[in-house]
């Protein structure tokens, strides 16, 4: 559906995007995913004909739309800084795109409050002029204005940062309901790793304008292509060659102690998994102890290295800093990159020779 | 937001591509082409190489002469000086009508507004009226200092301050408007980091105005080089500027070549100072970068001294810009020698003049042809250069300069000189005009009026499309919304109230127009700069200076009449549509009914063909 | 669109094809183009003025000399016409009235084309009722010569008048000097450059009388047929200065426009305009000198006296056309100060 | 140190705040929760001196500044909107109040440095325009340019919602340091829970411009006041009076089936807790499944009730929708509300006669 191959996009010297190939298949919910200013914004401009790239070619459903301008390319928007029109209403806003096809009045009206309804913007907001909304309904009528037209491919620029946490679900569920029903191909952008891991059927993490690995949020997560990949996503700890040499001595399992090597702080429990599994015991101090609601965050020191899990509140009784435990880790987990290129070291579950 | 300030987009390539600007760029091409440079050019060369070859008489005529260099002097001086007190008394006023809380700020903007509706020879004689050696100020003056130099309001001091009062009429139009479009928010967070309203003012305000105040203080430098009739009133012996000799020599055939040479260096000049000026804002960001800005809220003075100063200076500026105006309309009615002389009594008021102007034969017809004239070159002017602006405003590579520095042709000679380049180049069968024969025909004075009017215009507009965000144009392009769609429901609101004010402006300037139209005119339809200067005219009658006073009289009118219904009215609508975040409340307009919302999209024309064609 | 003129179409006797003539003068201000118009429409002629100052008029017809709009030119004196003629934009054409009128005051060359109609003097006046008649200057020589004028005559500020032109072509010819600058001995500069130094500058939209009732000047340069009405209107008595040399004639002529595609028209405007009746009631109505001899009976009998005792002074206007332009150029640049 | 009281906003007929209450202590972090166009930041405004309350008072270390204008209030603030100035550099900007405050440029230039790098500016980017910045760099300028300043108040409306997770941990931490070392009181507008709960000493939730609960952020998330912070905090699955009676039956609990009971998502396990407690297990059914990189998200079917619940995914194998399942729950986690006040039911671990 849409192709990037080869882009390169420079603002005067400075080379936002040096080399970028993204393929987003048909009807695909696909997410950009990145550190701030990474180069996600510069990515969907371009594709949707803001930026000429310097190098490159986009295509949008096999047809080279490179050189075409961006009314051409229909595609719909959702821009980062929101792009309302100050001269008109809320509902003139969302309207204008429907105007701007010429729909019936009456038409563009039900449509318009269908819309707004499901972003929760009441009549009265509709009447008001964009600047006497609050932030988070101005991002919701960015949203609305985009998502009424129901254009083939969205770009949405982290549509939804300005929401609290309620909003933003039933959001995310319209946006995501929308596009199965209409088969919408959505490009994603969000800084919120959890949104990209629940939403999307692939994403795309960027790093200085370049894409270290595509996949899905599963493969994402548990087999991060790049060391980048790894510390960007989720949450890990760092493990030192000590903790890895005693996991292989408990283990027997073949780590490689030289490579840089991570787990997951999901991964690491102190308690023994229920089903048992392949994990072994490793002892450590904790070190502190946050209490985040749904879990209390814990750092255990264990041979080294700073083990950060999670323990659910579940009301239970859970060790204090200071006191001596046990980690449980499972070799298997253990994420592994090599120093220099950063790249995952190939077969994790056998030990690897290190230069 | 970026587009528009990044590298990116902006390339000549880029440019090419659009269907869209290359339709502009075509048009304007020949335009250019066709009015703007094969006539000057006509001119020049008739003038400069009068048989073949290169002729250095002009020059080292006008080197050796020491009138011209003291007078071209003057006027390079008058145009620095002006610049500088324009912009001070311009901003002062500006600020203290559209940006502080001042007392009655309504009534001070009609008495700043009244440079709007008249200027030249009368202006300047109103102030004559007032401080001139007869005058009423000196006269108060003499009796409590009877010592007093009773010419002490001449020279260039006098010519200075007239000019200055005259000029900040841009400042009105323009930076008042380019000033509401400054973000709200921006000035709140400065409040909070600690900056005084100076501060802000100084740092964040103005800096956002410099496309605007740099259009104006290029305009007021060429109002000064073009000085003409505030240094023959008031300058006296010691201060006359380059002006009225290049008026001379311009209408004399063997001294064109001089009069061609002062305006080409005036002309230039203007030019350098404008590549200044572009240099100086090319980088900057004119356009708010809040997701959505706030309208600008009126400030309190808070230190109440300083309150009280404001105050006064405002009241003072006010009587000093109102009583011209007032003696003018009262000496309209008085009869020629007595205005000529500067006596009037209550009894020698008379509808005397009135009558004889209005009744003359030719009566209202030269007005309705000067209307009709200048409606039409102002409408075309502005609605083309609507979008020339906007093109040059985000496309900048070195093409678009070229267009843009083509465009300032018509600064750089006089209105009598492009004439007659139009009427050199066209009095034959051209090709470039489809080859028609334009002389003698109704469109070539259109055409001079369209033509003069581009380089104001171009300047203006462009200012104030620099605070114009381009995300809202791309905003609207993604929805699949044309170029022209764009332009006239997300470009054209925001620059509106600027537009309108250059139209009336332009109106306003071209309604009595002489210079262009006495060369140009259909001789059946001949337009009031004619008329006027046929009745007003010279030494050769006392009537003709009464006659100057009623045409100012009567133009006051119709140019405070278009400014309202122009201006007036689109500030209003401005004001009422931008109403911002913070407290209070701002204007009570009540949030429009839905129905409205409902009509609006009907107003939209063919927003609803009723039965599609079917066009592929 | 060119919606029809204020003339209506019934009234058209003496005229003929109701073609619109168009003409060009500078003589159309203080009802003068009103006024014609309405006499052209009574002998059924349709004509539109076009009003414009002495040189704008002259550069007109130059410039539109390829494809002319104008038909016929009158007003222009002597000087400009020369000037058009020159250009080859107006052409020769015998008028009915010729012989009424006295050709050396127009046309001097041997295919006249422009013929003569109302004579002007352009004179030094005084206030008389500040300085005696055996007080007031001789000449304007004296204006600069002697200490007690000096200061109290109002010189000009600009050559762009006809009026200018003539007094410094009255001035410069009587020191032609073929080996001097321009034409001119060194001697003639001189003079000039006095002029300036020596007067009070005009100024602008002020009127010469009205600095004259005021007591800011005594003097200055004025054409003879506006002192009667000015006196009036600014309420002084003015008497002018009679040189020996006599004073210079500003002659104002008519012209037919080379090209025109409405020239019989034009030729029957002509005879009309100039004929004495025409001249005669022009004359009465704006206290004009017309050339017409027939059309002097017509004429204010104070004015005809005063160009009967007049002494005109003998300029060679060939000189003078050929050397203006170059004067004014050098008067502007060197001596104006 | 900061006092509201009683005040009252309104725009034109739009009451924005009818009543509104807050205390802040000195050198608090302070949090304002609740949902977009609850009023969040018309109360920073009203307390920074940008909107006029139409009635009320505000108190700022003891002195009345109701009618003091904002710059004489001290506090710094960071916008939602960023409010930069377009006109000046990123350097330009972050110097702007040291410049106001006539600083000796030297200085300024190393406390603007200083605090670019803090929030991860490099040098290049402070000499861009900053229309030239990313979304997130261009939010990071903002609150650079409030924290330069080391002001006593700092009003932070929003000012992290543009950056991805590392970063905003990073800067979450670099205020929580800085608000410690210079004892900044800080009131902190947010969107997201999580971080309220992470730094805030204390967390007021709106809604709809009235302060639902005041407290700890364990005393919100465990004892929500009201139903509607219950709602608004955390996740949480309604249960059936079917359920609660079923609960009741077997614990033996006095827990009222009338009220409007909830469960939080991480009280619920399929496992029982490790050690023991007081869990009883209820049969259920399990619905689905959704993978979200740390744990996966359950819902289970249990007496009527889809009860919601996080797994771990800590490598185990879990059951997959459809099969049956054991759902634990402890009484004296489940939250009881007032069905007509929306009030917490007095004493939640005894049965209440309801009316
Ligand atoms: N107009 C511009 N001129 C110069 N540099 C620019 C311009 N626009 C963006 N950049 C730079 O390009 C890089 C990528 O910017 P982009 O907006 O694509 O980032 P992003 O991934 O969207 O970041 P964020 O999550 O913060 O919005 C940034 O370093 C930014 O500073
Ligand atoms: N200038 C204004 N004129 C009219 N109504 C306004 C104005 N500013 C805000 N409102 C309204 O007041 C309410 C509160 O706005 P506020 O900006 O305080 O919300 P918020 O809690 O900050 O929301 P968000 O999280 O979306 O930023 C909103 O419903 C908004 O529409
Ligand atoms: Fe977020
Ligand atoms: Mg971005
Ligand atoms: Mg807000």
């Amino acid at each position: 559906m849409i192709r990037l191959d080869n882009i390169e996009v420079s603002f005067g010297d400075f080379i936002a995007i040096p080399n970028l190939d993204l393929h987003v298949n048909p009807g695909e919910f696909f997410t950009l995913l990145g550190p701030s200013g990474c180069g996600k914004t510069t990515a969907l401009r371009t594709l949707a004909g803001f930026i000429e790239p310097a190098k490159g070619t986009v295509h949008v459903d096999g047809k080279n739309v490179t050189r075409l301008p961006s009314d051409k390319r229909q595609v719909g928007m959702v821009f980062q800084n929101y792009a309302l029109f100050p001269s008109m209403s809320v509902w003139e806003n969302i309207a204008f795109g429907l105007r701007v096809r010429k729909e019936k009045s009456a038409d563009s009206d039900s449509l318009v409050r269908d819309i707004a309804r499901r972003v929760e913007l009441s009549d009265e907001q509709l009447q008001k002029n964009v600047a006497e909304l609050s932030g988070g309904q101005q991002q919701r009528v960015a949203v609305a204005r985009a998502l009424v037209l129901r254009p083939k491919i969205l770009l949405l620029d982290e549509p939804l940062s300005n929401l609290d946490a309620k909003l933003r679900h039933q959001l995310r569920q319209q946006l995501k309901d929308l596009q199965s029903e209409f088969g919408i191909t959505t490009v994603y952008v969000t800084h919120d790793q959890d949104e990209a891991l629940a939403m999307s059927d692939r994403v795309a993490v960027f790093n200085k304008g370049v894409v270290e690995q595509v996949g899905t949020p599963q493969a994402i997560y548990d087999q991060a292509a790049t060391e980048f990949v790894c510390n960007f996503i989720g949450d890990s700890s760092p493990l030192t060659a000590e903790f890895v040499a005693e996991l292989n001595r408990l283990s027997g399992a073949g780590l490689s102690p030289a490579a840089n090597s991570y787990l997951r702080v999901e991964k690491a429990s102190l308690t023994p998994p229920a089903n048992g599994g392949a994990a072994v015991g490793l002892s450590g101090t904790v070190v502190s102890r946050t209490y985040h609601g749904l879990h209390s965050r814990y750092v255990v020191r264990s041979h080294g290295a700073d083990i950060r899990l999670l323990v659910k509140e579940d009301g239970g009784v859970h060790p204090e800093p200071g006191t001596e435990t046990t980690v449980y880790v499972q070799p298997g987990h253990v994420l592994q990159y090599h120093p220099d290129t950063g790249k995952a070291v190939a077969t994790r579950d056998q030990a690897v020779a290190l230069p | 937001m970026r587009g528009g300030s990044a590298g990116n987009g902006s390339s000549v390539r880029s440019m090419l591509r659009s269907p869209f600007v290359l339709m502009v760029g075509a048009v304007l091409t020949w335009f250019i082409a066709a009015f703007l440079v094969w006539p000057n050019l006509n001119v020049l060369i008739s003038t400069f190489f009068p048989d073949g070859s290169f002729s250095g008489r002009a020059a080292e005529k006008l080197f050796s002469s020491q009138r011209a260099m003291k007078s071209l002097g003057n006027s390079f001086l008058l145009a620095l000086a002006l610049s500088i007190t324009v912009n001070v008394v311009g901003i002062f006023i500006v600020l203290v009508t559209h940006y502080f809380k001042i007392r009655g700020s309504r009534i001070l903007f009609l008495g700043y507004a009244s440079t709007f509706i008249y200027g030249g020879i009368v202006l300047a004689a109103g102030y004559k009226f007032i401080y001139g050696d007869k005058g009423i100020v000196t006269s108060l003056l003499l009796t409590v200092f009877p010592d007093m130099d009773p010419a002490w309001f001449s020279g260039f001091f006098a010519v200075l301050v007239v000019m200055t009062f005259a000029t900040t009429t841009n400042h009105m139009l323009f930076v008042g408007n380019a000033l509401k479009g400054v973000d709200y928010l921006t000035i709140e967070a400065a409040r909070n980091l600690g900056a005084s309203t100076w501060t802000i003012l100084r740092r964040i305000v103005l800096p956002m105005l410099k496309p605007t105040l740099f259009a104006v203080t290029i305009l007021s430098f060429l109002t000064g080089l073009g000085a003409l009739s505030a240094p023959q009133v008031l300058g006296g012996r010691e201060f006359q500027t380059i002006t009225p000799m290049i008026l001379t020599f311009a209408n004399s055939a063997a001294s064109r070549d001089l009069a061609a040479l002062l305006a080409v260096i005036l002309g230039l000049s203007t030019i350098l100072m404008l590549a200044v000026m572009s240099r100086m804002e090319k980088r900057g960001t004119y356009y708010s970068l809040s997701k959505v800005s706030s309208a600008l809220q009126k400030q309190r003075i808070v230190n109440p001294v300083a309150n009280a100063a404001v105050h006064t200076i405002a009241y003072l500026l006010f009587a000093l810009y109102t009583l011209p105006v007032v003696l003018i309309v009262l000496y309209s009615f008085a009869d020629g020698a007595a205005i000529q002389t500067g006596q009037i009594s209550a009894g020698s008021l008379t509808l005397d003049n009135y009558v004889r102007v209005l009744t003359q034969q030719s009566g209202l017809r030269p007005f309705i042809v000067s209307v009709v004239y200048s409606a039409l070159a102002t409408v075309i002017a502005v609605g083309g250069l609507l979008f020339v602006a906007r093109l040059l405003q985000k496309y900048k590579n070195w093409v678009a300069s070229v267009f843009e520095y083509l465009l300032h042709i018509p600064w750089i000679l006089p209105s009598a000189l492009l004439a007659l380049g139009l009427i050199i180049s066209y009095d034959h069968p051209n090709p470039l005009v489809g080859g028609t024969v334009l002389t003698g025909t109704t469109v070539i004075l259109l055409i001079a009026f369209v033509t003069v009017k581009i380089p104001f215009t171009l300047r203006m507009l462009k200012a104030s499309f620099a605070s114009v965000n381009s995300s809202m144009e791309e905003a609207a392009a993604i929805m699949g919304a044309k170029t022209l769609y764009v332009f006239r429901r997300i470009l054209l609101p925001l620059v509106l109230p600027a537009a309108a004010a250059i139209a009336a402006l332009n109106f306003n300037t071209l309604l009595d127009d002489y210079d262009t139209a006495i060369f140009l005119a259909h001789p059946l339809v001949q337009p009031l700069g004619l008329v006027i200067k046929a009745n007003t005219d010279g030494a050769e009658g006392v009537e003709g200076v009464a006659n100057t006073f009623v045409y100012t009289v009567l133009l006051m009118v119709i140019t405070g009449l278009t400014m309202y219904l122009v201006y007036g009215r689109s500030g209003q609508r401005g004001a009422g549509a931008g109403s911002g975040t913070a407290g209070k409340r701002r204007g009570t307009v009540p949030p429009a009914p839905l129905p409205i919302a409902d009509t609006r999209i009907a107003e939209v024309p063919d927003s609803r063909a009723p039965v599609q064609a079917p066009v592929p | 669109a060119t919606p029809a003129a204020s003339g209506d179409p019934s009234a058209a006797p003496a005229g003929g094809s109701g073609e619109t003539l168009v003409i060009y003068t500078n003589s159309n201000g203080e009802g003068r183009g009103d006024w014609l118009t309405a006499k052209a429409a009574e002998a059924g002629f349709k004509v539109e003025v076009v009003g414009a100052g002495g040189a704008d008029a002259t550069n007109k017809l130059i410039a539109e000399k390829n494809n002319p709009i104008a038909d016929v030119a009158f007003g222009l004196n002597n000087m400009y016409f020369a000037q058009i003629k020159a250009e080859g934009a107006i052409e020769p054409y015998e008028p009915a009235w010729a012989g009424e009128v006295d050709t050396a005051v127009g046309d001097p060359g041997g295919d006249k084309a422009y013929w003569p109609l109302v004579k002007q003097a352009i004179l030094l006046g005084y206030n008389s009722d500040k300085i005696a008649a055996d007080a007031a200057p001789k000449d304007w020589t004296d204006l600069w010569t002697k200490d007690e004028f000096k200061a109290r005559y109002e010189r000009v500020t600009g050559l762009g008048t006809a009026t200018a032109q003539l007094v410094f072509a009255s001035l410069l010819t009587r020191y032609k000097d073929d080996s001097g600058d321009l034409g001119i001995s060194d001697e003639g500069w001189k003079q000039v450059e006095q002029y300036f130094q020596n007067g009070s500058p005009a100024v602008a939209k002020t009127d010469l009388f009205a600095r004259i009732a005021s007591g800011e000047v005594d003097m200055g340069q004025m054409p003879s047929s506006i002192i009667a009405e000015r006196e009036k209107s600014f309420k002084v008595n003015v008497e002018t200065v009679a040189p020996s040399v006599g004073v210079p004639l500003a002659v104002e002529q008519v012209a037919l426009v080379k090209g025109t595609d409405k020239k019989e028209e034009a030729q029957k405007f002509i005879d009309w305009f100039g004929s004495a009746d025409v001249q005669g009631a022009w004359a009465k109505q704006f206290n004009s000198m017309p050339v017409n001899k027939g059309a002097a009976a017509q004429a204010n009998p104070e004015v005809v006296d005063f160009f009967a005792g007049v002494k005109q002074q003998d300029i060679d206007w060939d000189f003078v056309q050929e050397n203006m332009g170059a004067w004014v150029e050098k008067i502007e640049l060197e001596y104006m100060t």
